[in-house]
C-alpha cells in the first residue's frame, strides 16, 4: 500500500520550465539546493577547522619543535617551521571561531533546517525562498571575510573565540588590528544571515505545515530545528550588537569595554555569553532532534515519550537563557549572582536526563538495525552524556574554581561538540544523503569510519580531563614551562598522536562522501523504511517537492504499529481505509 | 604523572576535592547507567529475523522517575556547592584578620606588593616584588587583585584558587596555605601572546621565615627577583 | 521585507496548511524579525543603561551637550510619519489607491494610499536629514564617539563646568549616544529606502488592493517599530 | 479559532481614531520635554515620570498603530517573548554594581 502512495504522491518535474545551470544550482531559491550549498561550504570550513586543530596539537605535543610542513608558513607565523606564540593563540581563536560559527552551526542549521523543514512538513518550499538564498550568500561572505583575516597584516584575532575585552578592544594590547575588525564584521554579517534563515524557518513551521501536520505530529527533528531557530533569532542580534560595539572600540575609539575611560570589561562577557550559551544549545538541539528520528528508525520503535521529548527541548531552550553566568564564575562577577546561575545551570541536567533516558527507552525492546546513521546516533547518545556530565562539574561553582579555563573545559567542549554535534552529523549526513543526491553512501566505509573515529576521538579528548585536573590552562603556547605541568607532558604527546590519527581517519569520510556522489549505489525511494513525509518523494526530491500539497495522517514514529500489517513501519503520508482526510485551514486574509 | 587534582595546599582543597569526588560519584552512576544501558540494549535487542519491536509510546511512570531523581540530586548538589562557594568567594567571608597583599597583574608579569613591617597596605614601607609570591603558612591571606591592562587570572592549582584580575575592578581573593614549600602561580585567562609565560614562583614560609623575609626585603635587600 | 512580498507571489498559492498564526507569512515573518530587532536594541540600550549605572561620574545634564528642542521636533516628525503610515494602511484597506480626491461638502480633500505613503516617506527622510545635521553640529562642537575632542568648544565648556557637561564620562556618553542613535537612524534609512522602492514598484502602479495590501502592512509594522524605539531612545538618551 | 482565521485582521474591529492617538502622542511628548528641564521635583520622581510617559507612548504605538490590540495572542506572544529576556539580561548585569 505504501508503494501505491508513493506513485500517486511522487512528482516528475514536468511542468517546471527547465532552468539554466546557474538558476538551478548556484543562485537557487530551492530550499534543498540551498541546503546542499551549505553542506559543501561548511564541510570545507570543518576541514579548515580540523587543519588548525592539527597545528594546535603539534604545538601542545611537541612545543618548540619545527612543525612538519610548517616551512610553508610565513616567518610571522612560524619562524623556521616553529609555531610562534602569537600564531598559536591565533590558531586556537580561529579554530574555535571556524568550528562553532562556520562548521557546526551552518552544518546543523544551515543544512538540515533548510533541507528538512519543508520536506518533513509537506511544504513546497520555505516561506521566503529569496531571503533564504540571501541567507546562504551572506553566510558564505562572512566565512570568506573570516578566512581573509589570515592574510592581513598582523593576522587574525588573538583573543580566543570569546574575544574577551579589553584585550580584543585594544589593538595596542592585543597586537591585532585589521584581523579584529574583520572578525567583528564577519560576525555581524553571519548574524544577519542566521536571523534571515531563522525567521524563515519559524514562519515556515508555523504557517506552512501540510494539512494534518498538527504541532504534535511534527518529527522531533523539526521541533528541535524550530526551537533552535527561535534561539537563533533572539540570541544572534545580541552578539551582533556586542560585536558592533567591539568594532567601534577598535576603530572609532569608543570606550564600551575599556575601563580606562569608564567602560566595563565584564559587560562584554555578559553580552557574549548571553548569546553564547543559547548558541551552544543551537549547536546541540538540532543534533538531538535528528538523532531522535534516527534512533526511532533504527530501533523500529516509536520514540519513547514523544511529548516529554518536545517539552524537554523547550525546557532546555528556556533554561539556556538564564545560565550564561556559568562561564563567568571566576570573572569577579557578583558571587550572589554566581549562586543563582549555578542552580539554573544544574537544573538543565533534568530535561537533558529526560532526553537521554528516553533515547534509551526507545532502544529498549526494539529491533535494532545498525545502519551507519544508527551507529553514529548511538555514539552520540553515549558521548554527549559524557560531555554533559562533565558540565555538571563545572556547573558546581566550588569545583569550577580549579578546573575553569583548564583543559578540562576543552574536554567538555569537545565531548559535547564533537561527541555530540559532529557525531549527530555523521549520522545525519548518510541518512539524508539519498534524499539529497539520489545515491547511498557506502555502508562498509561508513562503519569503518564510525569505529575508528569513535576510538581515536575518545583517545584524543578523554585524557584532556586528566591534564585539565592537573591544572593545564587553556590557550597556553607551551605547557612545559610550568614545573607542575612537565610530568604530564607525555599525556599531551599521546593526545597529539591520537588527534593526528583522528584527523587521518576523517579521510574515509571525505572519500566516502565524494565517491558516493558519482559511484554510490542508486537509492530506493525509501531506503531506511522511514515514516517521514520526505520519503513520499523520489530521490533526489524534485524542485517544488510535491505536485499537490500532501495530506498527513498520523505521527512520525509509527514503527511496528499493529496497523502497519506485515510491514514494521507506517509512513505519515499513507492513507489507511480508516483515515479521514484533514480539512485544510482557510487562507488568512490580507492578500 | 598524576591522575587526580594536585596535592592539597590550602584550606579550600579539602571541601573542593570532596565536592569533586561527590560529583564524580553521582555522574559516574549516571554514566554507568547510560552506557551499560546502551551496550546491553545493543546486544539484546539487535535485529533478528522474524522479531518485531515492542510497540509502545512510552511510560509516564518511568519518565517521572528519571525526571524526579536528577531534579532532586541537582538541587541538593546546588545547595551544598553554594555553601562552599559563599565561604570561598563571598566578600563577607574574607577573614578580618587576613594579611592583605596587593597583586597587580600586567602583560605579562605579576607585581606583588607587601605591606611591609607595619602590616598595612598603602603606606610608605610597602615594597613590591616581581613574579614572586611569598606568604606565611596557616595564616589567612587576602590578595587584592588589580590589573594594569587586560584580564588576567590568578591561579595556584595546589591552593584550588583561581580569580580573574579585571582592569577597573578591585577584587579580593583570600586563601590560607597549609603546606610550606615552593609552588607556581599561573595566569589562567588569555591575556595576549605572552599569556603562557605569565608565571610567578610561590613560596609558602613558616611564620618566622616569612617575618625574616619581609624585614629583609623592606630593608631594600634583594629588591625584585 | 519587500523580498518576501514578491516571493510569495511566485510560490504556489499560499499552501493550504494547518492553522498557523492566522496571518499571512510576510506579516508573521516581519513580527519575528521585529522580535529579533528588539534583542538587537536590547544589546545597545542595555549596555547604555549598565554603563551609565556603573559610570565613574554623572552624565551631562539634559540639553547641555545635545540639542533637545531640535530633537523634540524630530520626534514630532517621526510620530507624524507613524500616523501617516497607519493612514496609508487604512486607505488601502478601504481601496483608496488614489493620491487626493475632493470630498463633496468638505474643504479638505481625502488622502489615499499614494498621498499618505508619500507623507510618511517625506517625514522619514526629514528625520534622517535633521539627525545628520545634528551629528555634524555635534562633531563640529567637538562631541565625538570618543568623547570631547581636544581643544574643541565643548572641551573648554567641560573644563569650565565639569558637572554640567559630565566631563568625567564624556567618553561613555559619546560611545553610547552615537551608537544607539546611529543604528536607529540606520533603521529609519532602510525604512525610507524600502518604502521608496515599494512606492514606485507597487503603489504607483496600483498593485495593492483591499484584497492584497501585504507590502503596506508589513513595512508599516517595521516603521511603527522604529518609531517605538525612537520614543524610548528620545526619553532615555536626551531627557534623562 | 479556525473560524476567525478567515476574517482579515484589521477588519474585524472598528478602526480606532488614529488622529486622536496622534494627539495623545503629541501631548505626551510635550509633557516629557517640559519635564526634562529644571523642575522643583526630585531627580528620581522625574526619572520615573519620564519612563512612565515613554512606556505609555510606546504602548500607544504598539497597541493601535501596530494593531496589537486587535491581534490574536498567537501573534502577540512573538513580540512579548523578547521583553522578559531583555529584562533578565539588564537586571542581571546591573547586579554587578549594586553591592
Ligand atoms: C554543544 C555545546 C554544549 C552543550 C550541549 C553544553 C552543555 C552544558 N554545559 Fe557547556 N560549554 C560548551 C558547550 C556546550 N555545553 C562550550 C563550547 C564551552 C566553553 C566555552 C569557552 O569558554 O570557550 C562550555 C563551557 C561550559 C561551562 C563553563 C566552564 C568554565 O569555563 O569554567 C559550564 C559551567 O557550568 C558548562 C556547563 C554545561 C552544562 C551544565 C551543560 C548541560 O546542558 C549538560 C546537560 C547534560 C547532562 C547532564 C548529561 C545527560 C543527563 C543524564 C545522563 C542524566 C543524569 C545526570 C545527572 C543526574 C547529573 N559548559
Ligand atoms: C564543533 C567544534 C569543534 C570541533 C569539531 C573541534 C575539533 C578538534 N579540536 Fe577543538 N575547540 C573548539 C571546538 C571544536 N574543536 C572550541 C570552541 C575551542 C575553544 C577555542 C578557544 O579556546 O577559543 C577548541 C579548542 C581546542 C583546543 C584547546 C586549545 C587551547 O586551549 O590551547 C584543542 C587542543 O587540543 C583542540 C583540539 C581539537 C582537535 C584535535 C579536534 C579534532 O577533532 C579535529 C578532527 C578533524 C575534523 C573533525 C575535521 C575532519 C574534516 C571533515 C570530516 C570534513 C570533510 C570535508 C569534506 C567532505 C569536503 N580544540
Ligand atoms: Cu595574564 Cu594570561
Ligand atoms: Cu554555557
Amino acid at each position: 500500500m505504501t508503494s501505491v502512495a508513493h506513485k500517486t504522491l511522487g512528482t516528475h518535474d514536468a511542468h517546471h520550465a527547465p532552468m539554466s545551470f546557474w538558476r538551478k544550482y548556484i543562485f537557487s531559491t530551492d530550499h534543498k539546493i540551498i541546503g546542499i550549498q551549505f553542506l559543501f561550504v561548511s564541510l570545507l570550513f570543518l576541514l579548515v577547522g580540523g587543519l588548525l586543530a592539527m597545528q594546535i596539537r603539534w604545538q601542545l605535543g611537541f612545543p618548540g619543535k619545527p612543525m612538519p610542513g610548517g616551512g610553508i608558513l610565513p616567518e610571522s607565523m612560524a619562524a623556521g617551521g616553529v609555531i610562534l606564540p602569537e600564531y598559536y593563540v591565533q590558531l586556537v581563536s580561529m579554530h574555535g571561531t571556524f568550528m562553532v560559527f562556520f562548521a557546526i552551526m551552518p552544518l546543523l542549521v544551515g543544512v538540515y533546517a533548510n533541507f528538512l523543514i519543508p520536506l518533513k512538513l509537506g511544504a513546497h518550499d520555505m516561506a521566503f525562498p529569496r531571503i533564504n538564498m540571501a541567507s546562504f550568500w551572506l553566510a558564505l561572505l562572512a566565512g570568506l571575510i573570516m578566512t581573509a583575516s589570515f592574510f592581513v597584516p598582523n593576522g587574525p584575532i588573538r583573543s580566543g573565540w570569546t574575544n574577551y575585552a579589553p584585550l580584543a578592544a585594544r589593538p595596542d594590547l592585543s597586537g591585532v588590528t585589521v584581523g579584529q575588525m574583520l572578525w567583528c564584521v564577519s560576525i555581524v554579517v553571519l548574524g544577519l544571515s542566521s536571523v534571515m534563515g531563522s525567521l524563515n524557518y519559524i514562519t515556515t513551521v508555523i504557517n506552512h505545515r501540510a494539512p494534518g501536520m498538527t504541532w504534535f505530529r511534527m518529527p522531533l527533528s523539526v521541533w528541535a530545528l524550530f526551537i533552535t531557530a527561535i534561539l537563533g533569532v533572539l540570541a544572534l542580534p545580541v552578539l551582533q550588537g556586542a560585536a558592533i560595539m567591539l568594532l567601534f572600540d577598535n576603530v572609532l575609539g569608543t570606550h564600551f569595554f575599556d575601563p580606562v575611560a569608564g567602560g566595563q570589561a565584564l559587560l562584554w562577557q555578559h553580552l557574549f555569553w548571553f548569546f553564547g550559551h543559547p548558541e551552544v544549545y543551537i549547536l546541540i538541539l538540532p543534533a538531538m532532534g535528528m538523532v531522535s528520528d534516527i534512533i526511532a528508525n533504527g530501533s523500529r520503535k516509536p520514540i519513547f515519550g514523544y511529548h516529554s521529548m518536545v517539552f524537554a527541548i523547550i525546557g532546555i531552550a528556556f533554561l539556556g537563557w538564564i545560565v550564561w553566568g556559568h562561564h563567568m564564575f571566576m570573572s569577579g562577577m557578583n558571587p550572589t549572582l554566581g549562586s543563582s546561575f549555578m542552580v539554573s545551570t544544574l537544573l538543565i541536567a533534568v530535561p537533558s536526563a529526560v532526553k537521554v533516558f528516553n533515547w534509551l527507552g526507545t532502544m529498549w525492546r526494539g529491533n535494532l538495525h545498525f545502519h551507519v546513521p544508527m551507529l553514529n546516533a548511538i555514539g552520540f547518545v553515549s558521548m554527549f552524556t559524557i560531555g554533559g556530565l562533565s558540565g555538571i562539574f563545572m556547573a558546581a561553582t566550588p569545583v569550577d574554581i580549579p578546573i575553569h579555563d583548564t583543559q578540562f573545559i576543552v574536554a567538555h567542549i569537545h565531548y559535547v561538540l564533537f561527541g555530540g554535534s559532529l557525531f549527530a552529523l555523521f549520522a545525519a549526513i548518510p541518512y539524508w544523503y539519498p534524499k539529497m543526491f539520489g545515491r547511498m553512501m557506502h555502508e562498509g566505509i561508513g562503519k569503518l569510519h564510525f569505529g575508528l573515529t569513535f576510538i581515536f576521538y575518545n583517545l584524543t579528548f578523554f585524557p584532556m580531563h586528566i591534564i585539565g585536573m592537573g591544572g593545564q590552562m587553556r590557550r597556553i603556547y607551551d605547557p612545559t614551562i610550568y614545573d607542575f605541568l612537565k610530568p604530564q607532558q607525555p599525556l599531551n604527546v599521546f593526545i597529539s598522536y591520537s588527534a593526528f590519527a583522528l584527523f587521518t581517519v576523517q579521510i574515509l569520510f571525505v572519500f566516502n562522501f565524494l565517491w558516493s556522489l558519482k559511484f554510490g549505489k542508486k537509492a530506493p525511494q525509501n531506503p531506511w523504511n522511514d515514516n517521514g513525509m520526505e520519503w513520499s518523494l523520489p530521490n533526489p526530491a524534485p524542485h517544488g517537492n510535491w505536485e499537490r500539497t500532501p495530506n498527513v495522517y498520523r505521527g512520525p514514529y509509527e514503527f511496528s504499529s499493529p496497523e502497519a500489517g506485515d510491514k514494521d513501519f507506517l509512513p505519515q503520508f499513507v492513507k489507511l481505509p480508516t483515515d479521514r482526510d484533514p480539512v485544510p485551514a482557510p487562507v488568512p486574509a490580507g492578500h | 604523572m598524576r591522575w587526580w587534582l594536585p596535592d592539597a595546599g590550602s584550606t579550600f582543597a579539602g571541601p573542593i576535592d570532596t565536592m569533586f569526588l561527590a560529583i564524580l560519584i553521582i555522574t559516574g552512576i549516571a554514566l554507568v547507567l547510560v552506557e551499560v544501558g546502551v551496550v546491553t540494549f545493543v546486544i539484546r535487542y539487535r535485529a533478528r529475523p522474524g522479531r518485531k519491536a515492542f510497540y509502545t509510546h512510552g511510560s509516564t511512570r518511568a519518565e517521572v522517575i528519571w525526571t524526579a531523581i536528577p531534579a532532586v540530586t541537582m538541587v541538593a548538589l546546588g545547595l551544598v556547592s553554594n555553601h562552599y562557594w559563599v565561604l570561598i568567594k563571598d566578600r563577607k567571608s574574607v577573614p578580618p584578620n587576613a594579611y592583605h597583599i596587593g597583586v597587580h597583574a600586567k602583560q605579562f608579569e605579576w607585581q606583588i606588593t607587601y605591606p611591609g613591617p607595619d602590616g598595612k597596605l598603602g603606606t610608605a614601607d610597602d615594597f613590591t616584588v616581581r613574579n614572586q609570591l611569598h606568604v606565611p603558612v596557616n595564616e589567612p591571606v587576602a590578595a587584592e587583585l588589580s590589573s594594569e591592562d587586560v584580564i588576567h587570572s590568578f591561579f595556584v592549582p595546589e591552593w584550588r584558587l583561581k580569580q580573574d584580575a579585571v582592569p577597573g575592578m578591585h577584587i579580593i581573593a583570600w586563601f590560607q596555605a597549609t603546606k610550606t614549600g615552593e609552588f607556581e602561580l599561573g595566569c589562567a585567562e588569555l591575556c595576549g601572546m605572552g599569556h603562557y609565560k605569565m608565571r610567578a614562583r610561590v613560596f609558602v614560609h613558616t611564620p618566622e621565615e616569612f617575618k625574616a623575609w619581609v624585614t629583609q626585603q623592606a630593608a631594600g635587600g634583594g629588591g625584585s627577583e | 521585507m519587500t523580498h518576501g512580498t514578491q516571493v510569495l507571489d511566485q510560490m504556489r498559492p499560499p499552501s493550504p496548511a494547518e492553522p498557523g498564526a492566522g496571518v499571512y507569512s510576510n506579516k508573521l515573518g516581519m513580527w519575528v524579525f521585529l522580535a529579533s530587532d528588539v534583542m538587537f536594541f536590547t544589546a545597545l540600550i542595555g549596555s547604555y543603561i549598565v554603563l551609565r549605572f556603573g559610570a565613574p561620574g554623572e552624565w551631562a545634564k539634559p540639553g547641555a551637550v545635545l540639542n533637545v528642542p531640535l530633537t523634540a521636533f524630530n520626534t514630532f516628525l517621526l510620530i507624524c510619519s507613524s500616523v501617516s503610515m497607519v493612514k496609508a494602511f487604512a486607505a488601502i484597506q478601504d481601496g483608496k489607491k488614489y493620491f487626493l480626491r475632493p470630498v463633496p461638502g468638505k474643504l479638505l480633500r481625502d488622502g489615499g494610499l499614494k498621498f499618505w505613503l508619500l507623507v510618511t516617506m517625506i517625514c522619514g527622510a526629514g528625520f534622517v536629514g535633521v539627525q545628520l545635521i545634528e551629528y555634524f553640529k555635534l562633531v563640529h562642537h567637538g562631541f565625538t564617539p570618543a568623547g570631547f575632542r581636544e581643544g574643541s568648544l565643548l572641551a573648554e565648556h567641560a573644563a569650565a563646568d565639569p558637572i554640567k557637561y559630565g566631563a568625567a564620562v564624556a567618553g561613555l556618553y559619546g560611545s553610547t549616544f552615537f551608537t544607539m542613535t546611529g543604528f536607529h537612524g540606520f533603521h529609519v534609512t532602510c525604512g525610507v529606502i524600502s518604502m521608496t522602492y515599494l512606492y514606485f514598484t507597487k503603489v504607483l502602479p496600483e498593485k495593492y488592493s483591499p484584497q492584497d495590501y501585504r507590502g503596506i502592512e508589513v513595512i508599516g509594522l517595521y516603521w511603527h517599530f522604529v518609531d517605538l524605539v525612537w520614543i524610548i531612545l528620545f526619553t532615555i538618551v536626551y531627557l534623562i | 479559532m479556525t473560524a476567525t482565521n478567515s476574517q482579515p485582521s484589521g477588519a474585524t474591529h472598528k478602526r480606532p481614531n488614529y488622529m486622536l492617538i496622534w494627539l495623545y502622542l503629541f501631548v505626551l511628548t510635550v509633557a516629557e520635554v517640559s519635564l526634562a528641564f529644571e523642575l522643583p521635583v526630585s531627580r528620581n520622581i522625574k526619572l520615573l515620570l519620564l519612563l512612565f510617559l515613554a512606556v505609555w507612548k510606546a504602548l500607544l504605538v504598539a497597541l493601535y498603530f501596530m494593531h496589537l490590540k486587535f491581534e490574536r495572542w498567537r501573534l502577540r506572544v512573538i513580540f512579548i517573548v523578547p521583553i522578559p529576556l531583555a529584562i533578565i539580561l539588564v537586571s542581571a548585569v546591573i547586579m554587578e554594581h549594586v553591592r
